[in-house]
């Protein structure tokens, strides 16, 4: 990975403007508005239904905001793939195909070819490139570690992660969290959507809280806030 | 505009009791079939109606998907305004007037050919955004409305003058059916998606189905020239006074067809207006919840 | 090669590889094909003289199934681990992954053909009237008449309640035409009565309508949430 | 001539098509309105 400069001056990357997404009767973000700056780790956090997912999905140009805009880069979240790394609670690889071979696939998606970066990526996760084995057969930790690995398979320069350490063992999710942390001093602009906020407390910049589809408070450590939310 | 609905309702029925009365009375007896015949007056009107809205359905879709990329709004336009200037030259041309059939004037088939840009630009300008997709939706709906009668009202008129209750032979009629089948699964496609994205992927297939008009034809044209069959209404001129009848039956069912349309059309906006404000009502629910208990911090820095 | 065909190419000899890895789906469905046919050659009397005019159309309403069964899968390896979401995100076209699944499912659906085609000829002992050689273009034609829309609707009824029902709901009616092009085509040429030739023409205008058709629009099924 | 039944069966059909549907649209539209009256006497 290369190191990126001196730390880089605060600018906004990504811009969230009255965000409102529908599913029907439902509303998942009900006017989201929000600035994240280049090069730090933001942690969402909120309970279930609260809009993490969608949030992320909108940012990562899956999910069309019903009304509001999203630019990413300067751009839109679709025109801004290349610069994107996206991970979410399904592994999006193939079971019977090897590690390796999954991401020589995604690799050429986004056409690099050549087997180096994707074993590259893989021993920076913390697993063996030469693991045959189809990865329906990897543990639930090694599952996300692979998965952690396409993400980051082609430098991306926005990495959005949907729980990364979700039912991941301890010492995986650890590592998990170094190697975010390293991304991060890289100059990575990371987003983790977590219910595990003490493992990032620390690692992660800032601290973003959603509750009914709407950003409700924004700090700098998973702890002190805990009392503010009902 | 609230009163134009009834009195426009009195005219339509006004219409169809005048259609009905000179469709069993005044219209002449034909000499093979006898009364029967008369079911002309309801079966072809009801088609035409139908192909129509099918019709409107495929602009509406087209301009709907077209306007969903600025790319390809502008690409559209071009094909339209090409359509038109090509029908406009086209059928004065001696080799392609050599073509239309007999019955039909050059001068016929250029209008209509131009009427379809036309029209297209004409429902880009009155039905603007979810406007359009509710148009799609309405004119595919009411469309099988029609096209239901004209597959009820065919064998019924087939079996007593053939003594057959379905002539596959028939173009008209068999093309009618698939028609029938493509709307019905487009409708059905707007039941079971549950996609955000429904409206893109039914405009989608409504272009698909309209493409493949055209080719259902074509092959039972050609189908039928090896197989001849009997053909229900016969080709031919028929007689004026039954073709003053039949239009003015046709007029009348467009002006029912409008009708039916148009309070379709409010319905689908009012089930609209009802889903918006249940998601707005958890919306003004949690802003009322979010604001009062929660101090909206200050963006840690 | 620009990312176009680099992409097809991939994801092609991806699907090739996982197909022939975990060969339970081709023998499944070789089986299936098998079914099909025993039981249309136990409906319909085989020995009779004007089995002729009818075989035609028995060899491609069996093909029809078995292509159905067969495009149901084809994105099911995709929708089991949500993979189509890393596609989205990624900078590959959309119509990469419509022509290589396609080309895939042609491939597959081939090869059924190829083995209910024998078991038609033994159990029809059928012989061929009329210039044999126009059944090939009328199978190759027709196949992806079904495939290129199968596809495409198999993709779009991702997003529905029951998947499995809607895909036949969808393709059948639109594919009308070119099942009457095959089914009379190949009959023509069975009998010998008649030419094929038009019915060529047509299935090749309906290909050519409906890929068009598939790849302006795959984009926006795909994109679909 | 038992063929005008033939005749009066495709009317009559035409028309209890048509009414069904429009009673359909009818039925559909007074769910609504009062699904309407709900929301709005909700808040």
């Amino acid at each position: 990975m290369n190191v990126a400069t001196s730390v880089l001056a605060p600018v906004s990357i990504v811009t969230v403007n009255n965000v409102i997404k529908q599913f029907g009767r439902f509303a998942a973000l009900r006017g989201v508005s929000a600035e994240f700056d280049q090069g730090r780790f933001h942690a969402i956090l909120g309970d279930n239904g609260a809009g993490k997912t969608t949030l992320l999905r909108a940012l990562a140009g899956l999910a069309q905001p019903t009304q509001g805009t999203i630019s990413i880069f300067g751009k839109n979240p679709r025109e801004a793939c290349r610069d994107l790394g996206y991970m979410a609670h399904p592994s999006l690889l193939y079971d019977e195909m090897s590690g390796m071979e999954n991401l020589r696939y995604f690799a050429g998606l986004y056409g690099l070819a050549g087997d180096n970066r994707c074993a590259e990526s893989i021993r920076a996760v913390g697993l063996d490139p030469e693991l045959t084995r189809g990865v329906g057969q990897y543990s639930q930790g090694m599952r996300q570690r692979m998965s952690l690995a396409r993400a980051i398979l082609h430098d991306p320069k926005l990495l959005l992660l949907d729980e990364p350490f979700s039912n991941v063992d301890a010492h995986s999710a650890r590592d998990m969290v170094g190697l975010l942390n390293n991304m991060r001093d890289a100059g990575k602009t990371i987003f983790v959507v977590t219910h595990q906020a003490l493992l990032l407390e620390g690692v992660a910049d800032e601290f973003v809280w959603m509750a009914d589809g709407q950003i409700v408070d924004r700090t700098a450590s998973a702890i002190t806030s805990r009392e503010s939310v009902p | 505009m609230k009163r134009l609905f009834p009195i426009l309702s009195i005219v339509t029925v006004a219409l169809l009791g005048y259609a009905l009365y000179q469709a069993l009375v005044v219209a002449p007896t034909d000499a093979l079939q006898g009364d029967v015949y008369r079911i002309i007056y309801y079966h072809v009107p009801s088609a035409w109606t139908a192909f129509l809205l099918f019709f409107i359905n495929f602009v509406a879709s087209v301009r709907y998907l077209a306007r969903s990329k600025a790319s390809s709004e502008s690409a559209v336009k071009w094909i339209a305004i090409f359509i038109g200037v090509v029908g406009l030259i086209a059928p004065f041309l001696p080799p392609v007037r050599a073509k239309i059939p007999a019955g039909m004037e050059p001068g016929a088939v250029a209008t209509t050919i131009v009427l379809i840009p036309v029209f297209y630009f004409l429902v880009g300008k009155w039905f603007p955004g979810d406007r359009l997709d509710v148009l799609a939706l309405t004119s595919a709906e009411v469309g099988v409305v029609f096209c239901t009668i004209v597959l009820v009202t065919g064998p019924l008129w087939a079996r007593p003058v053939w003594g057959i209750w379905w002539a596959p032979g028939d173009i008209r009629l068999t093309s009618t059916l698939v028609m029938w089948l493509i709307y019905v699964s487009y409708l059905v496609l707007r039941r079971f998606s549950n996609s955000a994205q429904t409206q893109m992927l039914a405009a989608a297939l409504a272009v698909f189905g309209a493409l493949d008009v055209p080719l259902v034809y074509l092959s039972i044209w050609f189908f039928r020239t090896q197989h001849p069959q009997p053909v229900i209404g016969g080709g031919g001129q028929m007689d004026p006074r039954m073709l003053h009848v039949l239009l003015f039956s046709w007029m009348a069912f467009l002006f029912f067809g409008f009708l039916v349309g148009w309070s379709r059309f409010r319905l689908e906006l009012l089930k609209r207006e009802v889903e918006h404000a249940h998601a707005m009502e958890s919306l003004v629910g949690a802003e009322a919840s979010s604001s009062t208990s929660l101090p909206l911090s200050r963006s840690a820095r | 090669m620009n990312p176009f065909w680099e992409v097809l190419w991939a994801t092609l000899v991806k699907d090739i590889r996982l197909e022939w890895r975990s060969k339970d789906a081709l023998n499944a469905m070789l089986f299936f094909s098998l079914l099909v046919v025993v039981i249309f050659v136990f409906s319909f009397d085989p020995l009779a003289e004007e089995s002729r005019h009818i075989v035609g159309g028995l060899v491609w309403v069996a093909f029809l199934f078995a292509a159905v069964v067969a495009l149901n899968q084809t994105w099911a390896r995709e929708l089991r681990n949500q993979v189509l979401d890393a596609y989205r995100v990624s900078p590959a076209p959309a119509n990469a992954l419509f022509m290589a699944k396609s080309v895939g499912n042609f491939l597959f659906v081939s090869v059924l053909e190829a083995l209910m085609t024998p078991l038609f000829i033994v159990f029809y002992n059928l012989h061929v009237l009329g210039p044999a050689w126009q059944l090939v273009p009328l199978a190759l034609l027709g196949t992806w008449a079904l495939v290129v829309n199968g596809t495409f609707f198999a993709a779009m009824s991702v997003r529905t309640r029951n998947r499995e029902i809607m895909l036949p709901l969808l393709l059948f009616p639109i594919s009308i035409p070119a099942v009457l092009g095959m089914v009379a085509g190949t009959t023509a040429v069975l009998t010998g009565e008649n030419s094929a030739h038009f019915y060529i023409v047509l299935l090749l205008t309906y290909d050519v309508v409906f890929t068009t058709a598939s790849l302006a629009l795959f984009g926006t099924v795909l994109h679909a949430e | 001539m038992n063929a005008v039944r033939f005749l009066f069966a495709a009317y009559v059909a035409t028309w209890v098509i048509h009414l069904f549907y429009i009673g359909t649209l009818v039925r559909r539209f007074g769910k609504l309105r009062q699904q309407l009256r709900e929301l709005g006497g909700g808040k």
